[in-house]
């Protein structure tokens, strides 16, 4: 039985027989630059308060398994506390369990966890909300026009894709099966299939005019994809994350619209809760929202937003 | 179309051909070709390099599936389509390139498509090989043809050229239940190695089971054949009998300096003759 | 003077047989040059960090390698036969997805796990008729089914993943503690189990050594008499059975179905068959290089953590360990030719 | 009677000489099968769909299959000598990042370009060493490397991409009009000459028999005297440089160096050329059903959109097309037999 | 150890070999083996299967790196880490196996590694073979063997076993420039075929090169050898003259039932008399 074990080798909070906290940190992938920003953050935040900081990953965004063998490892290595995006948000239960069993922090970073009470906390983006201001401001700057649209998901299945797909479907106010949604492509958030799908779509829908992206990577597929067509500017692409080069395509004008999340916030506040926890036993609690912000240089009544001004002074990567 | 020589066959061949006929591409490996084998004999199969004699016992071990013609069993039709099939009928053969395995070890090879289980419980219900068993049997088969190999679990590919034919010889000769067909089974063994399977080739025509022995060895062929098929650019040209013909005879209807007449004589080909091609051939064969 | 020799049989001498017997023991059993390198790396990592020579770190490096150790037995089959299968993953997350469908429809777990086996037997069964038929390439055709097998996954998943709750199903996940301490699961139990009855039926049955033959040299064993296709058939069913008990594995390990899963357990399982010594060219290999090569990469894996080394740099690592782990194995062959 | 025969040569007779010289061609020729699929492909859509015979779409499929199938090109030469390279894509990628990560830090566009190529032969160089100084397969060895580099890739970039806004860099992707009508890229005949040039190499040169006869049986090769580990070497060193060329090409078409990019590389490529007729043994193939079998996957995927059919069905679509294509070519070589 | 019987040899040997060893785990397949080769020669080697005889010439032409033991060419040592070192001092070997590459076709089989390039720019800068030229000398080669193969262009792996066995035996009469050896080269061929080869080694001797020719064929070996180097057990056991000795005395040598004694002079082995081995031997010797 579980119980049992956790009695076994069973830690409560405190810092390692060195006195080091230590904290694991385990990320979808350590390849998508959202990523890389969130553990660059974690380390220089764990450096500051002179905890030791071990980066894992999976092995492609979905890697499950890989994230289990990895906070297994973590365990069995005996950090603190742990922090996790997770790439399924009912397949890594289990892992956290045996960690929480064992008096590890367990924190969620970017995605929620299924239900969300599995962790200790939750550091993260409403990702509804950010699809949701993605999908108003979409069908605001259409100016009227019906709206054609081309979808380009990330992951078939995915806990953070799911949620945006819904909230640009609610914000652009379309239902799924709505005929005006002409086309829906998984593109794993990476440019080269983003635009070999935008390529292969724009064949036979060449009229379209609105371009949901899941990330800032397809959001420049799309728009390669696009502008070799002559159709960039009949096109109004959107997308989410906020990355330094993302806010600049949309300074260039290669998409209308990112709406920006903060990795920062994320692990830093993560990193925080957890040195925390390890002085003094103190768990943090519920879903945290590191907030989302519209950043644009084309406004459109109704979505309140920033420029890219602010953007480039605010992005991460 | 070809001359057959020699006593009449009152019998019904054990293994016959008729006009077979296999292409590749535009090579015509066998051209129409017939075969008889009859029961209790050993029939040499002599010819040219290249003359499609290694075709020929393929289509007949099923090895090889003809384009045209037929293959008769003790008289009735059969359509081999893999070499399990002749098998079945009891058709045994060595080919030429050994047909080995050659990561495994000589018992292996020696029982490979045949493994002997386990009496009782451990052979019927698991399956187990009487690996022990096999291994003794085939130290006992090539011991008795003289082909010292160290261990029976010595993978074939580190063999030498004759003990591999060895195995492959040993295997056959072990098997066979109606007919054995040799592709020059003596090719790459020594003077004393060949003198036993010749032998062992003799002990299997006691036992009353016919064998083909395709073979470029004319002493060989003359020592131990009772009848001689001679093949030539993809065809039975002739079917003699060795103490009938000379060697010089013999060598000289697989080169075409000779051929069966009308009158079922021999009779010189001018042209080849003119060539001194029988004396070539002739000085070496004896 | 032997009877040996009197027939006009040639033995060769014996020399140095201590040194000899060793070397031809290394020889003959491909495991070990596989085995060497992972003991090598557990007595790294156990003088290296204080966690690894735990019993329960051991135990967990166990069964983290389970489910791909499971697919590895299966490909090490279709590997001896010279071919290679793309597909075996996909085809254990189409079972673990159509178990915990059953599963949460309310059908009884018995079946439930039935059907799960089964239809990882059908596409075994199908994969190998495709195969063996048009004599096509197993790259290709497994290929070609493992994009059907995970499109059809993601289709009959509709973008979810099932969590299972079912006792049977989980079952090989199931801890019990030998001599109070040491901790196993069923799984292993099974897993252990499925490798001896594999190694048993490869090394001990007139099948094994069929499908050695016929990944050794398909013509010759033709030739022999071997039916080919019948036990390149039967390879690709077995395979596709012990698929179906890396899915009831994964369950064991993760009760949750999902569609995204094991997606490199294609590449991992070949790397724990060649690492496990295992010729890609068929014919020559054996299960037990398989277990100790699906066990090396969890090691590495594990170890690497432990010493606190992140990702990216266990990833490095990672690489150049399993080069070296086969370099050690083929120059400790190598001396001794 | 001819001298040959007077002199005890046997010469086979001839018959049916037509269609025989056409199954020999077919049987010689691994590329011919391979094109009739990739022919039937065209037609299928071209007849079911609107849109996919329209030169602009043609042209979008070439330049789709531009740097798998430089990669796979790379690839066929190390297949032909019975290897495979699971690190090209990696190798790829790496020059890619090097190239933008030089440019923006303002390195000369030709040095920069260079440097690109110089790391993917580089890489080549050191895959090509450790295969041949220990003899390690190399499936094994370039899955350590595909490690190596995907780590290194993401170290070096540090989280980023790199966009492109280079001249020479990004050259490749210049769009020009043949006719004022078919958009064609200098990529394109940049890998047309490529494959060109290989093809004679591999057909009109004594390094390219070589080549084959390594692939073929590399002991028979060593004891005809040829210099098997030079011309294993040079094969994987030709290689980098080709996956060089492919960086070049991938920048040409996204100009976005990200470390990212095509993770499924090594098996799209791999794909290309088993579909392209060579055989995974080694020895046996040619480039030319490389480029056509390059061809094939994208055709499949461009054709089913422009068929309206989702992805997912796609898959399963390009799934059976991909046997289906295979079946073809080795049923209209059975035939021949 | 050796008993040397025959001529004395004045010159020095063009290949030579002391004390070689060679083992693979328990089996040692060379066991303090000599060998000499002298200059215009045709040295038989001569021995039972598994005796070593392919071990020791694979040695003799770097195939195989021998554990001990000195190779000397031209009397200077020599070590050959592969066939290529050999290759360079013009030793040129025609292995048991063939080492053809099955896939490649006859002419690229013959010119394999060392292929023949187009005269002037083409050749020089495009490295443009000679294709048609490689192809017209591979027939001219293959024709003076007599061995009919139907196009230069056929895979070898579709050729017939003497086929095979010619294109490997023209490729080495082609290129030795110092050395031929021929490991069993006949064992394959037809009878008219054999006896070109035959007629080949001559003319390789007639050019004043020595060869080397392993057979199993005694009246081979007596019709064309100068001195017949008897193997057995892993080493040089006699060194005879043809014109000195009968076949049966040299099959007496190989099976071990004669020996060379102290004298030089050949002397019965007891055991071996009474099991009759030299009559079942020397029965198929002639
Ligand atoms: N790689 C190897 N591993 C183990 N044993 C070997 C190996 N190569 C050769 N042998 C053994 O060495 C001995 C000598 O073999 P070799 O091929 O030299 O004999 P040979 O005289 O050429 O015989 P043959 O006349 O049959 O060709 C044989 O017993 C053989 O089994
Ligand atoms: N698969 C094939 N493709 C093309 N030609 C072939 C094939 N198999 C055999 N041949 C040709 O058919 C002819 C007959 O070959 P076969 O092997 O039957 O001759 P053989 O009489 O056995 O010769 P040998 O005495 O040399 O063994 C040869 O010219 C050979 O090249
Ligand atoms: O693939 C989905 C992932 O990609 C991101 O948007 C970053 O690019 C993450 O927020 C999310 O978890
Ligand atoms: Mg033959
Ligand atoms: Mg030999």
């Amino acid at each position: 039985g579980t119980a049992c074990t956790s009695q076994r080798t069973g830690r409560t909070g405190g810092a390692g027989p060195d006195g080091r906290v230590r904290i694991g940190l385990v990320t979808k992938t350590d390849s998508n630059p959202f990523f890389v920003a969130l553990r660059e953050a974690a380390k220089a935040r764990a450096a500051q308060d002179g905890a030791e900081l071990v980066a894992l990953a999976g092995k492609f965004d979905g890697d499950n398994d890989g994230q289990v063998a990895a906070l297994e490892n973590l365990v069995q290595q005996g950090v603190n506390a742990i922090l996790v995006t997770p790439s399924n948000s009912t397949g890594i239960l289990g892992a956290i369990r045996h960690a929480r069993d064992r008096g590890i922090l367990v924190v969620a970073l970017d995605t929620e966890t299924q239900p969300k009470d599995a962790v200790d906390a939750t550091f993260a983006t409403d990702n509804v909300e950010a699809g949701r201001a993605q999908g108003r401001y979409v069908r605001a700057a259409l100016a009227g026009r019906e709206p054609r649209l081309l979808m380009l998901d990330g992951t078939p299945g995915g806990t953070v894709d799911e949620q945006r797909h819904r909230g640009f479907l609610d914000g652009v106010g379309l239902a799924e099966e709505d005929p005006r949604v002409l086309a829906k492509e998984p593109t794993n958030g990476d440019q080269n299939k983003a635009q070999q799908a935008m390529e292969n779509l724009l064949q036979r829908a060449g009229d379209v005019n609105a371009v949901y992206t899941l990330n800032e990577p397809a959001a420049r597929g799309a728009h390669a994809a696009l502008q070799a067509r002559g159709l960039a500017a009949q096109a109004v692409i959107g997308s989410i994350d906020g990355g330094c080069q993302g806010v600049r395509d949309v300074k260039e004008g290669k998409y209308a619209v990112t709406v920006m999340q903060f990795p920062k916030k994320m692990a830093e506040e993560g990193v925080r809760a957890a040195v925390e926890f390890a002085r003094t036993g103190r768990k943090p609690s519920g879903f945290v929202n590191t907030g989302s912000t519209v950043v644009t240089d084309r406004p459109v009544p109704g979505v309140d937003s920033e420029d890219t001004a602010w953007g480039l002074r605010n992005c991460w990567g | 179309m070809t001359g057959v020589d020699g006593r009449d066959a009152p019998l019904e061949p054990v293994l016959s051909a008729r006009a077979l006929v296999k292409r590749f591409g535009r090579v015509t490996a066998i051209d129409g070709s017939d075969f008889d084998l009859m029961p209790g004999e050993v029939l040499a199969v002599v010819g040219d390099n290249g003359a499609g004699k290694s075709s020929l016992i393929k289509a007949l071990s099923g090895a090889l599936v003809p384009d045209e013609g037929e293959i008769r069993v003790d008289g009735r039709p059969v359509r081999f389509h893999g070499p399990l099939d002749a098998r079945r009928h009891g058709i045994e053969t060595v080919y030429q390139d050994l047909a080995l395995a050659p990561a495994q070890d000589v018992a292996s090879n020696l029982f490979l498509g045949r493994e002997r289980r386990r009496p009782g419980v451990l052979g019927r219900v698991f399956r187990l090989l009487d690996t022990r068993g096999m291994r003794a049997e085939a130290e006992r088969v090539l011991g008795e043809l003289g082909i010292g190999v160290r261990s029976m679990s010595q993978p074939v590919e580190t063999l030498s050229g004759g003990q591999r034919q060895g195995v492959a010889v040993a295997r056959a000769a072990a098997f066979g239940t109606r007919v054995v067909i040799m592709d020059e089974p003596t090719a790459a063994l020594g003077v004393a190695e060949s003198a036993k399977v010749l032998d062992l080739i003799g002990r299997i025509r006691d036992r009353g089971l016919p064998v083909v022995l395709i073979s470029h060895n004319m002493p060989h062929v003359f020592e131990i054949a009772d009848r001689i098929h001679v093949h030539r650019l993809g065809r039975r040209v002739a079917l003699v009998s060795p103490a009938e013909r000379t060697m010089n005879e013999v060598v000289g209807l697989i080169t075409g300096a000779l051929r069966v007449g009308a009158d079922g004589e021999l009779e010189e080909v001018r042209d080849a003759v003119r060539t001194g091609l029988t004396r070539t051939g002739g000085g070496t064969a004896e | 003077m032997g009877p040996a020799e009197l027939l006009g049989v040639t033995t060769m001498s014996l020399t140095a047989p201590r040194r000899a017997a060793l070397s031809e023991f290394v020889l003959r059993t491909p495991a070990v040059g596989p085995a060497v390198a992972l003991v090598f790396a557990v007595v790294l990592f156990s003088l290296t960090t204080d966690t690894f020579l735990d019993v329960d770190n051991l135990s967990l490096v166990v069964q983290q390698s389970l489910v791909v150790g499971t697919l590895a037995l299966g490909q090490t089959l279709v590997i001896l036969t010279g071919g290679i299968d793309l597909a075996n993953a996909a085809a254990c997350v189409l079972a673990t997805l159509l178990m915990a469908k059953l599963a949460v429809g309310g059908t009884a777990s018995p079946v439930t796990l039935l059907a799960g086996v089964a239809v990882a037997v059908a596409v075994g069964l199908t994969t190998g008729g495709v195969v063996t038929a048009f004599r096509l390439p197993p790259f290709i055709v497994t290929l070609g089914v493992l994009t059907i097998l995970t499109a059809a996954s993601r289709i009959y998943a509709g973008g979810q993943s099932y969590p299972v709750t079912d006792g049977l199903l989980g079952w090989l996940g199931t801890r019990q503690y030998l001599f109070g301490q040491i901790e196993v699961t069923f799984g292993m139990g099974v897993a252990l189990a499925l490798y001896l009855v594999l190694w048993y039926s490869l090394t001990r049955t007139a099948w094994g050594r069929h499908v050695y033959a016929v990944g050794n040299d398909p013509e010759a064993a033709r030739l022999s008499g071997i039916h080919v296709r019948r036990t390149l058939l039967s390879v690709y069913v077995v395979a596709g059975l012990v698929y179906g008990v890396a899915a009831w594995q994964a369950l064991g390990r993760v009760p949750n179905a999902d569609p995204n899963a094991f997606q490199t357990g294609n590449l991992d399982s070949i790397t724990a068959v060649v690492l496990g010594g295992t010729s890609l060219f068929g014919g020559r290999g054996s299960v037990l290089g398989t277990l100790v090569g699906a066990l090396i990469v969890a090691v590495l894996r594990s170890g690497l953590t432990q010493a606190g080394i992140d990702n990216l740099y266990q990833d490095v690592a990672t690489g150049v360990l399993v080069i070296v782990a086969v370099a050690v194995d083929r120059l400790s062959r190598r001396r001794q030719r």
